[in-house]
């Protein structure tokens, strides 16, 4: 099938997008997964959680998505640090499966809670700009899909700054390169892991307040999200954060592409067969830093 | 016969299988029945991951690729082709094991392992989920119908009791199945290359085919599985088929009753959907409440005994002498968890 | 006649050169030794020779069969057997069962390869641990179970890397026989080891690694005598003590073997 | 037979004498005035379908309330044994097992295919009567199962009336559509629907520029958007579940799409109000073909008006689920007992005309019922209207939109 360039450009900036906010999502799942080396289960629900959050905010105190971020990011890093404290670390016994197990317990409390709290309904958020474009030749690009694009990079450069600046990230590249190193030199690797949990909590509550002028919410929705994030997390190599942002774009990119010429149902299965791809041949991450 | 035969033969596994196919003679409510022989299938999917996972300690994440290999080949070569149901069951379990040997030829000969080995299966398996549901011979997004016709011939009872006893015998073959392997070369070389792959080539063990066919085989046994609920229940879509519902069933069992325990799967899939109901039980009519108790209960397994239902069962046999505690790490049949599948790899 | 010969070995790691035509080879029934100062490239060649990292260039022959791309596990079969710096014992087993695992290699069925395993256990005196978890032994039990997983494959030429490093002195001094017991049932021995004072009491013959390069080879007085070795490695201090004792001990192994 | 089933055809014939020799067996009678008759009100209300399961569940629940209000079944009170189903299959069939135990005379329910093809099934075993909500599987009442009927319109039915009505629509406003863009989601109901228009539509003088596939969930619809727009055609054809649709709806609202028309086909969100009230704009003028109530019967207006009143939305599984039930209420009357052959040789027969659907009167075939067939609605200021056909019409169509 032919496309004019023009849709062929629309699409790869639509791609681009969506990747940013995708990379936002998988930030916080590479980031514990290079600090605790496990996979968060409870990622996704998260997820879904900080959107009801942004909805309820919305809803009840007529507070803006955006504005919202200054609640929700917060209350998710309190949440995420005192989750990890209180429930996965002592529950977990530091046993790997077991922590596995504990997040998956935790995505489906999570879920359900919302379930019954909320019910199954899915829901929007209605903002003066939810309609408004940024025209820029004959392209519309919608304006908070913009917004959430500029503000993943913000938060990604962000949590690299803080990565690489401040003492606690120190802290954390030091637990995640040598646990029993880091703990002799007297870094309490519990509260790293903690803060680690709640940095990864507090991206995917800004990620909520970045999709929610553009999607919707239901108990479920995050399960959309977490597998593209395991395959961006895989893609720009386990615990890197630049990695992340490469290739949550690059996956945006790949997917828009492939729905637009294999079709939206099938390109999904470029973005597996990319993962597939990369894991058997690359495991380390397209982007990912050397073994 | 020893105390530690007790804890590594045979005669367990005869003692339970016996008083397990006795519960039609005296249960005969159907709701029971449906219950059990939905358990013992997810307890047979489970006992095929524990092959690959707990014995040889590699996790996957996608065991729905061989459930739904398994499922759809039983319905696909009925409906479309008309075979005998019995043998569409024997070709889907020899087709999981073909798609065990694929997936694992190309991730073990990459050195897949620990979370990348994780994911890459339940790649796979998405993959498949995809795929079934666009294709056309699977019936695509409609799904596949197996033809209601009750006759023993056509692999469908009358009575839910017959479904259990056939459940139960697969169940039970697959029990002394891993009985057999525990105590073969096959079994120790696959614990050995669980523990530490490197060490086991050391000692000539060819890791690679010891993997391969662990996953094979694995691959079978969930297969079965999958084929026996397609008999079961006469519609699949891909969602059902090859959907994560079931990799997750798959390997909370085994986690939650006992990894790499000849048991675990079995007393897990019976623990884990007793609780299922019972929380279903408890809790009124507002919807997803009795899931979060199943998540809270879960949870709370983790943190009090997590070496699984089996290891408590182990250390209440051990704290009432029945077994001293001299002889029982002996054996091969109740090894600890093992170690954290995401350790061993290099972290990039 | 050799059992063992490596022929002009390099391994490079990108621009690093570990190894750098190394070339040496094994007497039937010897214990040859093989030391340098750290990062020396003692550990890289000993990964060649096991089959785990194949060399950049160069062959490894065993028995006079090129071996350069036989799979580690092959070489096992082939009745190589190493044994792992840092000791990797099966940690949920117990003793006896991480012995069969190597017993294993030869005898099919389980009863054979158990019998197996508890005689390989008397023999480096793990007996009294048969039943014990593998992770519950001492640092020298679990150098011995290092040793006799390996012997249980019933190999001819049994390499052994550091397998007297982190022992105290009176537990190195209860490996030493045991060391040779094994070499005096006919298998030979190529041993990494740091620990100077044993190298130089058991070995036959030692090879000298600098920098990636040999730099030298011969009987163990010849050694500690080298001008080379004691400027790359030895020290003259201790390269005096070794060359005290290695006269007495050389002599006595000559004795012993004859 | 189970024990279960013994037991109530014994009370069967107590109620049997009851009716003949009320005087003397008065006691007997008393106690089958006072013992509730237990329906089966199966829906998944957690999982993947928890907001359909929820809504059906309302609808079952007030065509009860208004029963058991209006003195029962012959002075007998209709029971609800609730069921999750769990948007499985196999919860589905594990909750019949359970209803079964607990003695309901029939079931109500499923919403999903794959639910409701294995929960027939389960209950045909007990010769458990089994109404079908929504479940559009053909597959569904080609089993020859005597157990199951569906009261509302299949799969086949549905597409084919989508078609014939399309093009009546577009005489009627003189023929402004030629060119069409099939959207779906790759489920059952859009495949199935896509796949037939394809087939259909050129034979009606339509040409269909594109079609265009996505999975549910999809996290983006902009590509779909685009590609809609680039093929500039006068209709779209949308198939898809209630998110994806309104991400569609939006972001053709956004990118200034605006086809003539656009004609949804078992749409989940253009017959769904609260996407009528969050999103007025991109929902104006939305057609859809699709489950919904005869608006021009009082009843079904009232219950509109306490669905409303009760804070809930309303959606068409709620007039359906009502209607079964009453449909249900009716043959046990008929039957004059709670036997399940009874029960179902009554539904088989009946001529039920007291539903909300626009069916006209009840008639089964092989368990389909043969009057059941979708509306097409549209959103007409804020509010969602019936356009086609006209004898349950109350509003006309505007098409074309531009």
């Amino acid at each position: 099938m032919m496309f004019t360039p023009d849709i062929v450009l629309t699409a790869t900036i639509n791609g681009l997008m969506t990747g940013a906010v995708y990379a936002l999502i998988a930030l916080g799942l590479t980031l514990v997964y290079g600090v605790l080396h496990i996979i968060n289960f409870a990622h996704g629900a998260t997820l879904t959680a900080a959107m009801f959050g942004v909805l309820v905010l919305n809803q009840a105190l007529g507070i803006d998505p955006y504005l919202a971020i200054l609640v929700l990011t917060p209350l998710f890093f309190a949440l995420g640090y005192a989750v990890q404290r209180l429930v996965i670390g002592p529950a977990s016994h530091g046993e790997d499966v077991n922590i596995l197990l504990v997040t998956l317990g935790l995505a489906i409390i999570i879920e359900n809670a919302l379930l019954a709290i909320f019910r199954s309904d899915t829901r929007s958020v209605d903002t003066p700009y939810g309609f408004s474009v940024i025209e820029v030749g004959n392209l519309f690009l919608s304006t908070p899909r913009v917004i959430a694009f500029f503000g993943s990079i913000a938060v990604a450069v962000a949590l690299w700054l803080v990565l690489a600046r401040t003492d606690t990230g120190k802290a954390i590249r030091a637990v995640a390169k040598e646990k029993t190193g880091a703990a002799l030199v007297g870094i309490d690797v519990r509260h790293v892991y903690a803060v680690t949990f709640g940095l990864g909590a507090a991206c995917v509550a800004i990620a909520a307040c970045l999709l929610m002028p553009t999607f919707y919410v239901n108990p479920r929705v995050g399960g959309a999200f977490v597998l593209v994030a395991f395959t961006i997390v895989v893609l720009g190599g386990m615990g890197s954060i630049a990695g992340a942002l490469v290739g949550g774009l690059f996956i945006g990119v790949v997917e828009s592409l492939s729905g637009l010429y294999l079709g939206e149902s099938l390109g999904q299965i470029g973005i597996f067969l990319i993962f597939i791809l990369v894991l058997l041949f690359r495991p380390t991450g397209l982007f990912g830093a050397k073994a | 016969m020893s105390a530690r035969d007790l804890s590594t033969g045979f005669l367990p596994i005869v003692l339970v299988v016996a008083l397990l196919a006795l519960v039609p003679l005296f249960v005969t409510s159907n709701t029971i029945l449906n219950f059990l022989v939905f358990t013992l299938i997810i307890a047979l999917a489970a006992q095929g991951w524990n092959l690959l996972a707990g014995y040889g300690g590699q996790f996957s994440f996608g065991h729905a690729a061989f459930f739904g290999t398994g499922a759809y080949a039983a319905a696909i070569l009925q409906v479309n082709l008309g075979v005998n149901a019995y043998v569409a069951f024997l070709v889907g379990i020899g087709l999981g094991a073909l798609v065990g040997f694929v997936i694992g030829y190309l991730s073990f000969r990459s050195g897949l392992k620990g979370s990348y080995f994780a994911l890459v299966t339940l790649a796979f398996a998405e993959v498949l989920r995809i795929l079934a549901n666009s294709a056309g011979f699977t019936g695509g997004a409609a799904g596949i119908l197996i033809p209601l016709d009750v006759s023993a011939w056509n692999f469908q009872f009358e009575s839910r009791g017959a479904y259990y006893w056939v459940a139960l015998a697969l169940v039970a073959a697959v029990l002394v199945l891993n009985r057999a392997i525990e105590r073969a070369r096959f079994g120790a070389q696959l614990v050995a290359v669980r523990e530490n792959e490197a060490a086991a080539r050391a000692l000539g063990v060819d890791a690679l085919s010891v993997k391969l066919k662990a996953i094979a085989l694995s691959g079978a046994i969930t297969a079965a599985a999958g084929g026996l609920y397609a008999q079961y229940f006469l519609y699949l879509d891909a969602l059902i088929a090859y959907g994560p519902w079931i990799s997750i069933e798959a390997l909370l069992a085994p986690i939650v009753g006992g990894l790499g325990t000849v048991f675990g799967p079995l007393v897990g899939a019976l623990a884990l959907h007793g609780l299922s109901e019972a929380s279903k039980l408890f809790v009124g009519e507002i919807p997803g409440i009795d899931l979060v108790i199943f998540g809270a209960v879960l949870i709370l397994v983790v943190a009090f005994a997590p070496d699984g239902v089996m290891g408590v069962i182990g250390r209440v046999r051990r704290r009432l002498g029945g077994v001293s505690a001299k002889t029982s790490p002996a054996s091969a049949a109740a090894p600890a968890p093992a170690p954290a599948p995401t350790r061993e790899e290099t972290p990039a | 006649m050799t059992i063992l010969r490596v022929e002009n070995v390099t391994k490079r790691f990108g621009g690093l050169v570990a190894v750098d035509d190394a070339s040496l080879s094994v007497t039937p029934g010897s214990i040859t030794g093989l030391i340098g100062p750290n990062g020396a490239g003692k550990t890289t060649l000993f990964t060649v020779i096991s089959g785990f990292a194949a060399p950049t260039t160069g062959r490894v022959l065993f028995e006079e069969r090129d071996i350069t791309r036989v799979e580690a596990h092959e070489r096992a079969r082939m009745g190589i057997a190493r044994t792992f710096q840092i000791v990797q014992p099966f940690a949920t087993l117990s003793v006896v069962e991480n012995i069969a695992v190597g017993a294993f290699l030869r005898h099919a069925a389980r009863a054979d390869a158990l019998e197996e395993a508890r005689r390989v256990a008397a023999e480096v005196g793990l007996t009294p641990m048969l039943d014990q978890p593998a992770k519950a032994l001492t640092v020298a039990g679990r150098k011995r179970l290092e040793l006799a997983r390996a012997l249980a494959t019933g190999p001819r030429l049994l390499l052994l890397d550091e397998v007297l490093a982190g022992l105290n002195p009176s537990e190195i001094r209860d490996m030493i026989p045991v060391i040779r017991a094994i070499r005096a049932r006919g298998v030979t021995i190529l041993i990494v080891e740091h620990v100077m004072q044993a190298v130089m009491s058991l070995c036959d013959d030692i090879y000298v690694l600098a920098q990636g390069k040999l730099i030298a080879q011969g009987p163990p007085a010849r050694i500690a005598r080298d001008p080379h070795v004691v400027e790359a490695y030895l020290g003259h201090g201790a390269a005096q003590r070794l060359q005290a004792k290695a006269g007495q001990i050389g002599e006595a192994a000559h004795a012993e073997r004859a | 037979m189970s024990k279960s089933t013994f037991s109530i055809t014994r009370r069967t014939l107590l109620q049997g004498a009851a009716a003949t020799t009320a005087l003397v067996a008065a006691p007997a009678y008393l106690r089958a005035q006072s013992a509730p008759i237990k329906v089966g009100i199966l829906q998944p209300v957690t999982g993947a379908l928890a907001f359909d399961g929820q809504q059906g569940r309302i609808g079952a629940e007030l065509a009860i309330e208004m029963i058991n209000g209006a003195g029962g079944i012959d002075g007998q009170m209709i029971e609800p044994v609730f069921g999750d189903a769990r948007s499985t299959p196999e919860g589905g069939t594990a909750e019949v097992e359970k209803m079964q135990a607990e003695g309901v005379v029939a079931i109500v329910g499923g919403f999903a295919s794959p639910i409701c093809l294995a929960s027939s099934q389960a209950a045909s075993r007990y010769d458990l009567p089994y109404l079908v909500d929504v479940g559009v599987s053909d597959q569904i009442v080609s089993r020859g199962l005597t157990n199951t009927f569906r009261f509302g319109p299949g799969f086949g039915k549905v597409t084919q009336q989508a078609l014939e009505n399309l093009v009546k629509i577009n005489e009627a406003a003189g023929n402004p559509a030629k060119t069409v863009v099939l959207v779906h989601e790759d489920g059952l109901f859009g495949s199935g629907l896509a796949q037939l228009l394809q087939n259909e539509l050129p034979k009606r003088g339509f040409e269909v520029l594109q079609t265009l596939a996505h999975p549910t969930p999809a996290r983006d619809m902009s590509n779909i958007a685009l590609q809609i727009r680039a093929a500039n055609p006068d209709l779209v054809i949308p198939s898809s579940y209630y998110g994806e649709f309104v991400l569609l709806a939006r972001t053709m609202q956004q990118q200034r799409i605006q086809p003539k028309g656009i004609y949804a086909v078992l749409n989940g969100a253009a017959s769904n109000f609260r996407f009528v009230q969050e999103f007025p704009d991109a929902a104006e003028n939305v057609m859809d073909c699709n489950h919904w109530h005869d608006p021009r019967k009082e009843e079904s207006q009232a219950l509109l008006e306490r669905v409303r009143a009760d804070g809930n939305v309303w959606t068409y599984n709620i007039p359906l689920n009502y209607s079964n039930v009453k449909l249900l209420a009716d043959a046990i009357a008929r039957a004059g007992s709670t036997e399940r052959t009874a029960i179902r040789d009554a539904l088989a027969a009946s001529t039920f005309e007291d539903h909300v659907m626009p069916y006209g009167p009840t008639q089964f075939v092989d368990g389909q019922n043969q009057g059941a067939a979708p509306v097409n609605t549209q959103v007409q200021g804020g509010d969602i209207k019936v356009i086609f056909p006209e004898d349950f019409a109350d509003a006309e169509a505007v098409f074309p939109v531009t």
